[in-house]
């Protein structure tokens, strides 16, 4: 186990400097073909040059080379890489940390994809037993049909549909009530609130999860009844287990695998698509900030926070495949 | 058996099973007329068609045949763990002790299946669940039987493992099978099998993936074993060497039916029936060099539509034209033994 | 040999096949598969269909919504009528027209990106599985790195690199996040092909490398890709509407249906409901059709789904 | 025959025109790696560690040994599908090793493979036709286009397959048929010599006996020249003229068929021959047994000396030091790597049957 | 000047404005802010009492300190409350109205030499006094090319602007006393003063720690911050119990809340957790559907128009540029495409200003018979001829660009093409003068003044002008405006100046903007500021 994971440590550090890199330069190309975003803040009418020379080297945004397309900047990269390295994600346009600005809100992007984590495992896995179980009749059908229906519609348009007939109808319906719990109306508000840091996020997270839901229901559904036909499944059987512990315990443990591996890959699709739940349920997370840097052209908060967000990606992976030694003791001891 | 074992058995909580009378006397296993079918996408494939036998408490029943022939739907169908659809029993009885296994409810019969029959499999590794170790598995059955504690039951593992001849028996209870090597694996599964103190044993095929210096050490046990605890054991084999050296007596399958049953020597000595004799001549033997061995033309049927009259007359050497019509009953032969083979007498005394 | 059950059953199939389907090749087997398959039927026509839209969009709408006085300004947002079942786009135009015509946009960045993964997927990971060692690596590490950049901040950054957006830009980008998974799965499949039997005799034979892959890695390794590409297109042509609602997908004048479904997101709650709900419905139906195919491909291609 | 192998090939290159194939003390050590960054090897897993032998025109040459002891890897090495890590490999008298890949692929006309597994063997998206044609194509100028087809159809004739199943896929077959289309493949370049590894253990009984046959057919028709390498001993003895018997990459004894089954005289060879069981109850009990314990060792780490001491039962502190080498010995007329090899009869039944354990402890 | 936040997927607020402070006119008692009379629309919104709290919409702001940082209407929206003006300007007759910090701001005969005298006692929140060292501090620190402050520009007129710590031309006469000198005479230099962030005096507190007074400006208006800036969340302020100035302050609280979308904070007026809000055309049908006639609707003073590249071809063509003019039906994209939320051009002065007029654009009707008649005495063929029309990307542009390049396509046979750009590269290009075609441009007033819009954008020199258009007339005609004896005389100038530009149409005007304004019932009072193109926050008065 032990090396297994330092295995993955090592070989997590030429992954995480090829992706910071193609991040680097990326946004290098993007300065050098599309202009100074500098410049853009200022509208029309330039500012006097001096000011902008001074803001283009308060944001590194000096270096000759971001005047020459295709340059990768080299030398920026490593200047890059030492401020991350300290924890120095760069500062907006207000001059305002980034690395500041990230800490105040992942949290609550934290809590959005752990909801919205939870949501499409309890759920996609009971819908993928169930349809596993049920192999072929209505119940398998219709959760093949469903989770289908839900991977083809955008996250936005079900995120609007979702905000406005279950947040503000219902919602709003029940926050307005004398007999609804107070929980009830929040976990189906149109947006965040702060006095429910959990609460809130559930109609969010449901809606962020939605997404990924078929994924966890199909593999967990392939899985299991790949499992089922195994031979220890037999051995199970022939010890006279019940068929719910033989399911539950036997099967699913195994079943689990794929879907946690899955999981991995599905933590960069939640960070992404937070940025589209964020938006729509204005919530203060780090989706929100990459949001509202894109309308605001700060192009610092953009690189700053997708760099953080890879970042956080990578690790996220590393622990997964850690778990994923942890439950298949077969890669444990390889 | 250890003195831990037996007691632990007296404390067992009113098992399901205390409401089914057995009857002592009764053979410890009947086998009548068994029938199963599999319900494939083309059609209904008879796996198994009226296959009857008994087996006595420190007795060894050989079943042999090929591939298909239906051997381990038999042994499923009496362990009652096929998956049912596709297959389904469709007649007869399995009575063990004068109970019909077949007409108990599914929790009784879940009980008759940890307690009563056992049953090791050939791939000890696929047939161990990956990520468990092979402690907690074995601990699993006297936790969900025995109601014991998670210490007891690992304790009792250990004991197992001990019997089984695992060396470091208290250390390796920790380890996952995949780090077992496949002897050693075969001996978990043999000791999974006797946990739980059962009368009967069905070992399907349990050396066909060993290597023959594991294979003997394998066989060695389980024979030991067998005798020790006088259990009724039924050995699932296509080895001929191996059931010869085992069993007490045989019965043949082809084609999901028993061709041919018999003491273990007759059959050897002089068989009964044309596809039995037909084996014996075409394998070659370890202790003759010999000739050209003779082999069976053709393939074995298949299931689903197989030929009309004797399954076996497309490739046998003494079938005549009311061999592709009637289906031969089982003959009772001279000296206790059957055939299903119109002409047993010719094929006895070639 | 045991014959367990799982054996079991598969030999009656063998047995089977050689006796009634003396003739049915293995490719047959998937054919008659197929066949009998309604879900196959249904996603297959409504891909049909879809396809003849992205070609031929004169086929199903006569006039482009982009051909001049095509979209008069006053039908803006005019609701279903007898004369025009689907109403008018929030531009004027004709909604079925501009479904139509969109078609194109959406379905083609969809087939263009799958081709491109595809392609990208089946020579890297040839390459790795078959090569391993070094280049299995270099080439497994590349696309980790791809693999780490999540896909739409990915794309975000990524985009803002070209001023124009088309079909062009789009296919690129999507293909730059979409290629690592397809790798993946081409690698692990060509290692197990690697191993088989067969990939001994021919070597035994004294094939090339080359002669090896083209004959036998390449045809028994890329059943899941094709699997997995089918259902890919459905979730590009969603991914295509994403982008577009971000901002950083398609522009007008393109008619695309990404586009006409944020254009009507809003619009939609004040009461124009069409506005979203033919663009919606549309996206659905294709990835819906799309997915499904792969997956009756894949229980027809896939044994041990038997 | 009863002329040492290692003999032959130690005295350096036979003249004897018979000789298909010969081998000296060739090696595959795989390479065991270790390490996070830089894969340091730390050892080598020795499959097979210093092997000879000497194969004539028209003779079987059985391999036998549990699985592990690295008899597959020697027909791979034979084959040519693994680069040996020493020792010399000749075909017709040509050195494999300094074939450039042009020489190899017309090397390969003369020494062809039947594998293992009926199914995995046959490429399952091709006919019948295309796999057993396939060498034709890879040498096209073995057989000119046109006439393909029926030499392929020849080849089935041949192996005992309806020539007008050329067009059928392998799935469409039994076993025992896609045994004989690998059989039919390894056919098409009219090899002098081909290397069977384990090609009737996936078969049948009633199958394989078809299989067996069908073998023995084609030598004498074809004059071909077998390595035989299975786990199977009966089947071994059956086919083979001489056999060689092998444990943890070494050849521990080889003589004449009939050398090794009635007078084995190394431990192992005579612990193999007592475990298999024949079919006959009236030998039941009349046999010596001898029931080995534990589990072969690892070949990264080979015991030192006689690899096979630690669970020899006769080992003494020498075979612990010196290793004994493949040679004929007082107690045997044929080559047996044992101190103290001696004939001992297992497989017949014998009068005072004795189960002798091994002595070495447990290790899994 | 005038800020175009690059805004992309909110689509352009109704509070794009950024004004020059003019506080309503006649406002000037800010105690009585709410009487009713001032606010145009009071029928649509009853009348409460002070006090009270309420939340209004808001987009987070760049900067609240430095207020000379700020440089757009977010920030001055909440500057506006957190601090006193120096001065005001009425917004019809242009004079300055001491109702600030100011007692009286004094030029010298030839306009270079300013005297501002401030009214005493005033303190800032914290206690320090308002003095001409917090002018003086600010205003250096403001025109310091390194501290790269966004409203530095206000200061360039100032001698020793721009070249070092201390300006050369600021003297402290007394404490209340300073004297401003400029590098050549600008008679509009106190109207100048009025844009109120520019010219804010910045407290010693403040500039010893700017982070934190940006998190928590120390000001001298009737509100201070209550608690920090919670970044894109909010900002709230309350009355400041010691205020002695005259700006309007009804509520005690106001809280501003921020949202990512327009959409959201709608959505959030609905929950009932939002009072007061700028509705954004992707939300206005909705809003408009549900609420009808409760929405208030106030003409802006923005310009929205399409400028031509008049050295290149065709656009060199006089009769091409009012051809494309006429071809456009403005009332109809109004309608159909901007939701009415708009007011089609009559003028190049939107119509808020004093000095803009009614019928002054004789091209800007839509008339497609003349536009093909007028293309037709062009001599130039639209047969085969693409025209490019450029717009900056995800500003929600794209609509009315195109129904435009259709309608001309329809009428005139122009194809066109849409080349949408990022922001950044959009300047560039703007710049260096690469638009091949029309390009979008907007306009918002710094001044309540004809040549605040006419100069920039047709003058030769104009700030504003890409068009590279260039007609001596029209410079001399802005020019005399300048110099007029009275505001009645220049307004002859510079309509003039005007019809000359409204005939050649280097640029077509397009529209001026409506900004729609939804509240709750809690509120009242409600009154949207044409000057500060920002709702008056200060007088809103809450009902509940």
């Amino acid at each position: 186990m032990g090396r297994y994971v330092a295995r993955r440590l090592i070989q997590f550090i030429p992954v995480i400097l090829g992706t910071l890199f193609l991040l680097h330069l990326l946004s290098t190309l993007t300065i050098q073909v599309v202009g100074d975003p500098v410049r853009a803040l200022f509208g029309e009418n330039a500012p006097p040059a001096a000011v902008i020379d001074q803001m283009r080297a308060d944001y590194n945004l000096d270096d000759a080379c971001l005047e020459q397309p295709g340059n990768p900047c080299l030398g920026l990269f490593v200047d890059r890489l030492g401020q991350y390295a300290g924890g120095d994600f760069g500062i907006n346009f207000r001059g305002r940390a980034v690395t500041e600005m990230f800490i105040e809100r992942f949290p609550v992007t934290v809590r959005l994809t752990i909801i919205a984590l939870v949501f499409e495992t309890v759920v996609g896995i009971l819908m993928g037993v169930l349809a596993g179980l049920r192999k072929d009749k209505f119940a398998d059908n219709f959760v093949r049909f469903f989770t289908v229906a839900l991977v083809a519609f955008p996250t936005f348009v079900f995120g609007t549909l979702a905000q406005l007939f279950i947040g503000l109808q219902l919602g709003l319906e029940l926050r307005n009530s004398d007999w609804a719990p107070d929980w009830l109306g929040q976990m189906l508000n149109v947006g965040y609130n702060a006095d429910y840091p959990w609460l809130s996020l559930v109609l969010p997270g449901v809606v962020l999860g939605s997404f990924s839901l078929a994924s966890i229901a199909r593999l967990t559904r392939t899985s299991l009844i790949e499992n089922l036909r195994s031979d220890y499944v037999r051995t199970a059987r022939a010890k006279g287990l019940r068929t719910r512990r033989i399911v539950g315990i036997h099967t699913l443990r195994n079943s689990l695998i794929p879907v946690v591996t899955y999981i991995g890959i599905d933590i960069g699709l939640l960070l992404g698509g937070a940025l589209v739940t964020e938006g729509i349920f204005n919530i203060p997370g780090v989706g929100q900030l990459v949001w509202l840097a894109i309308q605001s052209n700060d192009t610092p908060v953009i690189i700053g926070v997708v760099t953080i967000l890879t970042i956080v990606f990578l690790v996220a992976n590393l622990l997964v495949d850690i778990l994923y030694a942890a439950l298949d003791p077969r890669i444990r001891y390889e | 058996m250890s003195e831990t074992l037996t007691e632990n058995r007296k404390r067992q909580p009113r098992s399901p099973l205390s409401g089914v009378k057995f009857d002592d006397s009764a053979p410890l296993l009947e086998v009548e007329n068994l029938q199963v079918e599999f319900h494939t996408r083309d059609g209904i494939a008879k796996a198994v068609q009226g296959v009857s036998f008994t087996l006595n408490a420190g007795e060894t029943l050989g079943i042999l045949g090929e591939s298909g022939c239906g051997k381990s739907v038999t042994a499923q169908a009496i362990m009652g763990i096929l998956d049912t659809p596709p297959a389904k029993v469709t007649g007869g009885q399995v009575r063990y002790r004068g109970v019909d296994l077949l007409q108990m409810d599914e929790k009784t019969r879940r009980h008759v299946r940890a307690n009563k029959i056992a049953m090791i499999f050939q791939d000890a590794l696929s047939s161990l669940n990956p990520v468990f170790t092979v402690g907690w598995q074995l601990g699993e059955l006297y936790r969900q039987h025995a109601g014991a504690s998670r210490k007891e039951a690992r304790a009792k593992a250990v004991e197992l493992l001990e019997m089984v001849g695992i060396p470091a028996a208290r250390d390796r209870v920790n380890d996952f099978p995949h780090q077992f090597s496949g002897g050693m694996r075969q001996r978990v599964m043999i000791a999974m099998a006797l946990a739980l103190q059962p009368d009967i044993i069905i070992a399907d095929e349990p050396t066909t993936a060993l290597d023959v210096t594991v294979q003997a050490q394998v066989m060695a046990l389980l024979a030991d074993l067998q005798r020790e605890m006088q259990l009724g054991l039924i050995l699932i084999t296509h080895d001929m060497g191996v059931v010869a050296d085992v069993t007490d007596k045989i019965c043949v399958m082809y084609a999901g039916h028993a061709v041919e049953q018999a003491n273990v020597y007759e059959i050897y000595e002089r068989p009964g029936h044309p596809y039995t004799k037909a084996l014996l001549e075409s394998i070659p033997r370890v202790d003759q060099k010999g000739e050209e061995l003779t082999a069976i033309k053709g393939l074995p049927p298949a299931l689903v539509n197989p030929p009309p009259g004797c399954s076996f007359h497309p490739r046998c050497a003494f079938a005549r034209d009311r061999c592709k019509t009637d289906e031969p009953p089982l003959y009772q032969l001279p000296g206790n033994r059957e055939s299903a083979c119109h002409y047993w007498e010719e094929v006895l005394n070639s | 040999m045991s014959d367990t059950m799982a054996g079991q059953s598969a030999g009656q199939t063998e047995n089977l096949s050689t006796k009634s389907g003396a003739n049915r090749s293995l490719w047959g087997d998937v054919r008659y598969e197929l066949v009998r398959s309604p879900v196959f039927w249904i996603s297959s026509i409504l891909v049909l269909v879809i396809l003849s839209m992205a070609f031929f969009p004169q086929l199903w709408a006569q006039t482009s919504p982009n051909t001049s006085g095509a979209c008069p300004l006053q039908n803006a947002r005019v609701k279903p009528s007898a004369d025009h079942p689907f109403g008018f786009t929030n531009a004027g135009c004709d909604m079925w027209a501009s479904l139509v015509w969109g078609t194109g946009k959406s379905v083609i960045v969809a087939i263009l990106v799958t081709a491109g993964t595809v392609i990208l997927g089946v020579t890297f990971g040839t390459l790795a599985g078959y090569l391993g060692g070094f280049a299995d690596t270099i080439i497994s590490r590349i696309t980790d790195i791809f693999f780490g950049l999540p896909f739409i901040l990915g794309a975000l950054v990524f985009l803002a690199i070209f001023p124009e957006r088309n079909i062009w830009t789009l296919t690129a980008v999507l293909t730059v996040f979409g290629w690592t998974s397809l790798t993946r799965v081409m690698r692990g499949s060509v290692i197990s092909t690697k191993q088989k039997d067969y990939v001994d005799a021919a070597r035994a034979a004294g094939a090339s490398d080359l002669f090896i892959i083209r004959k036998h890695i390449l045809a028994n390794s890329i059943a899941p890709v094709i699997v997995l590409a089918t259902i890919g297109l459905g979730s590009f042509i969603g991914a295509e509407a994403t982008l577009t609602f971000l901002g950083v997908g398609y522009q007008r004048p393109t008619v695309s249906w990404g586009l006409l479904v944020s254009e009507g997101q809003n619009l939609a709650l004040a009461g124009f409901w069409h506005l979203l709900v033919f663009p919606s419905a549309f996206i659905v139906i294709t990835v819906l059709a799309f997915i499904l195919l792969g997956d009756v491909l894949r229980d027809a291609l896939d044994p041990r789904t038997r | 025959m009863s002329t040492s192998v290692t003999e032959s090939a130690l005295a350096g290159g036979s003249t004897d025109d018979d000789v298909v194939l010969e081998v000296r003390d060739v090696k595959k050590h795989f390479p065991l790696t270790q390490g996070i960054v830089f894969k340091r090897t730390i050892g080598h897993v020795k499959a097979v560690d210093g092997v000879s032998l000497t194969l004539r025109r028209g003779e079987t040459l059985g391999v036998v040994g549990e699985s592990g002891c690295g008899k597959s890897t020697l027909g791979r090495l034979l084959m040519g599908l693994e680069r040996p890590t020493d020792g010399s490999i000749k075909v017709l008298g040509q050195e494999m090793a300094g074939l450039d890949n042009k020489g190899m692929r017309k090397m390969r006309r003369n020494i062809q493979i039947v594998l293992q597994d009926p199914y995995s063997s046959l490429d399952p998206r091709m006919t019948v036709g295309d796999i057993v044609g396939e060498p034709y194509e890879v040498h096209p100028d073995v057989v000119k286009p046109k006439e393909r087809r029926k030499a392929v159809q020849d080849l089935l004739d041949v192996v005992g397959l309806n020539p007008d199943h050329i067009n059928r896929y392998p799935h469409q077959f039994s076993g025992g048929q896609r045994q004989r289309i690998g059989i039919a493949r390894a056919l098409a370049l009219k090899p002098k010599i081909i290397v069977a590894d384990e090609p009737v253990s996936a078969l049948d009984v009633s199958v394989q006996a078809q299989v067996v046959n069908l073998f023995e057919r084609l030598q004498d028709e074809f004059g071909l020249s077998y390595v035989f390498i299975a786990h199977d001993l009966s089947v071994v003895r059956h086919i083979s003229d001489r056999v060689m018997v092998m444990y943890l990459g070494k050849a521990v004894e080889t003589g004449d068929e009939h050398e090794i089954y009635d007078g084995p005289t190394h431990p192992y060879t005579q612990a193999l021959l007592s475990a298999v069981p024949v079919p006959d109850p009236r030998l039941r009990g009349q046999r010596d047994q001898i029931v080995l314990e534990g589990d072969v060792p690892s070949p990264a780490n080979p015991p030192s000396g006689c690899r096979f001491r630690t669970r020899c039962w006769m080992a003494q502190d020498i075979c612990a030091t010196e290793e004994p080498m493949l040679v004929n010995r007082d107690g045997s007329a044929h080559p047996s790597a044992c101190h103290f090899a001696a004939e001992r009869d297992v497989v017949h039944a014998v009068d005072n049957p004795s189960v002798i354990e091994g002595t070495t402890s447990d290790n899994v | 000047m005038r800020v175009k936040t690059p805004l992309r997927v909110t689509a352009v607020s109704a509070v794009l404005a950024l004004g020059l402070a003019a506080c309503g006119g006649g406002d000037g008692d800010g105690e009585n802010g709410g009487d009713g009379a001032t606010t145009p629309d009071a029928a649509a919104s009853p009348t409460g009492q002070p006090g009270g709290t309420y939340s209004a919409e808001l987009t987070e702001p760049s900067y609240l300190a430095p207020a000379s940082n700020c440089y757009e209407s977010e920030c001055s929206a909440v500057l506006k409350m957190v601090n006193d003006p120096l001065v005001t300007t009425d917004f019809e007759s242009g004079e300055l109205i001491f109702d600030g910090l100011a007692e009286s701001i004094e030029p010298n005969d030839d306009q270079t030499v300013w005297t501002v005298t401030l009214k005493d006692g005033r303190t800032f929140h914290n206690g320090e006094p308002v003095n001409s060292d917090a002018f003086l501090r600010a205003w250096n620190y403001s025109a310091n090319p390194k501290n790269a402050q966004a409203t530095a520009g206000f200061m360039a007129r100032i001698d020793g602007a721009g070249k070092g710590k201390e300006m050369a031309g600021l003297k402290k006469v007394d404490d209340t006393t300073f004297e401003i000198t400029l590098s050549g005479p600008f008679s509009q230099f106190g109207s100048m003063m009025s844009y109120a962030p520019a010219f804010a005096p910045m407290a010693q507190e403040c500039m010893d720690d700017l982070k934190a007074c940006n998190e928590a400006p120390i000001g001298t208006g009737p509100y201070m911050m209550d608690g920090s800036w919670e970044h894109d969340k909010g900002i709230t302020v309350t009355r400041w119990a010691d205020y002695q100035g005259e700006q309007a302050a009804q509520a005690d609280t106001i809280e501003f809340k921020m949202f990512t979308t327009p959409t959201a904070a709608f959505r959030d007026y609905q929950n009932g957790g939002l009072d007061v809000l700028s509705l954004a055309p992707d939300v206005y049908l909705e809003a408009k559907g549900q609420l009808g006639d409760k929405i208030l609707e106030e003409p802006t003073a923005t310009l929205t128009y399409l400028g031509f590249p008049t050295a290149k071809k065709p656009y060199d063509e006089v009769k091409v540029r009012q051809a494309i003019s006429l071809a456009i039906d403005r009332q109809l994209i109004v309608d159909q495409v901007l939701n009415g939320l708009a007011k089609p051009s009559t003028d190049i002065v939107t119509p808020p200003i004093p000095g803009s007029r009614d019928d002054a654009c004789d091209y800007c009707t839509h008339d497609p018979e003349q536009a093909k008649t007028l293309l037709e005495e062009s001599g130039v063929d639209a047969e085969g001829m693409t025209l490019e029309y450029y717009f900056n990307a995800d500003a929600g542009h794209d609509q009315w660009v195109e129904a435009a390049a259709r309608q001309v396509q329809e009428t005139l046979g122009f194809d066109y093409k849409l080349n949408a750009t990022e922001w950044a590269q959009y300047l560039e290009l703007l710049d260096a003068g690469n638009f091949e075609g029309p390009f979008r441009l907007g306009w918002s007033l710094d001044y309540p003044s004809p040549e605040n819009y006419l100069r920039p954008i047709v003058g030769t020199d104009g700030d504003s002008n890409y068009t590279e258009y260039s007609n001596p007339e029209v410079d001399e005609l802005l020019t005399q405006g300048d110099q007029a004896g009275s505001i009645e005389e220049s307004y002859d100038a510079y309509h003039q100046a005007g019809d000359i530009a409204l005939d050649e149409m280097p640029i077509i005007p397009m529209w001026s903007g409506v900004t729609a304004i939804a509240f709750s019932e809690e509120v009242g009072d409600v009154r949207y500021d044409v000057g500060d193109g920002e709702i008056a926050f200060g007088e809103i008065t809450v009902t509940q």
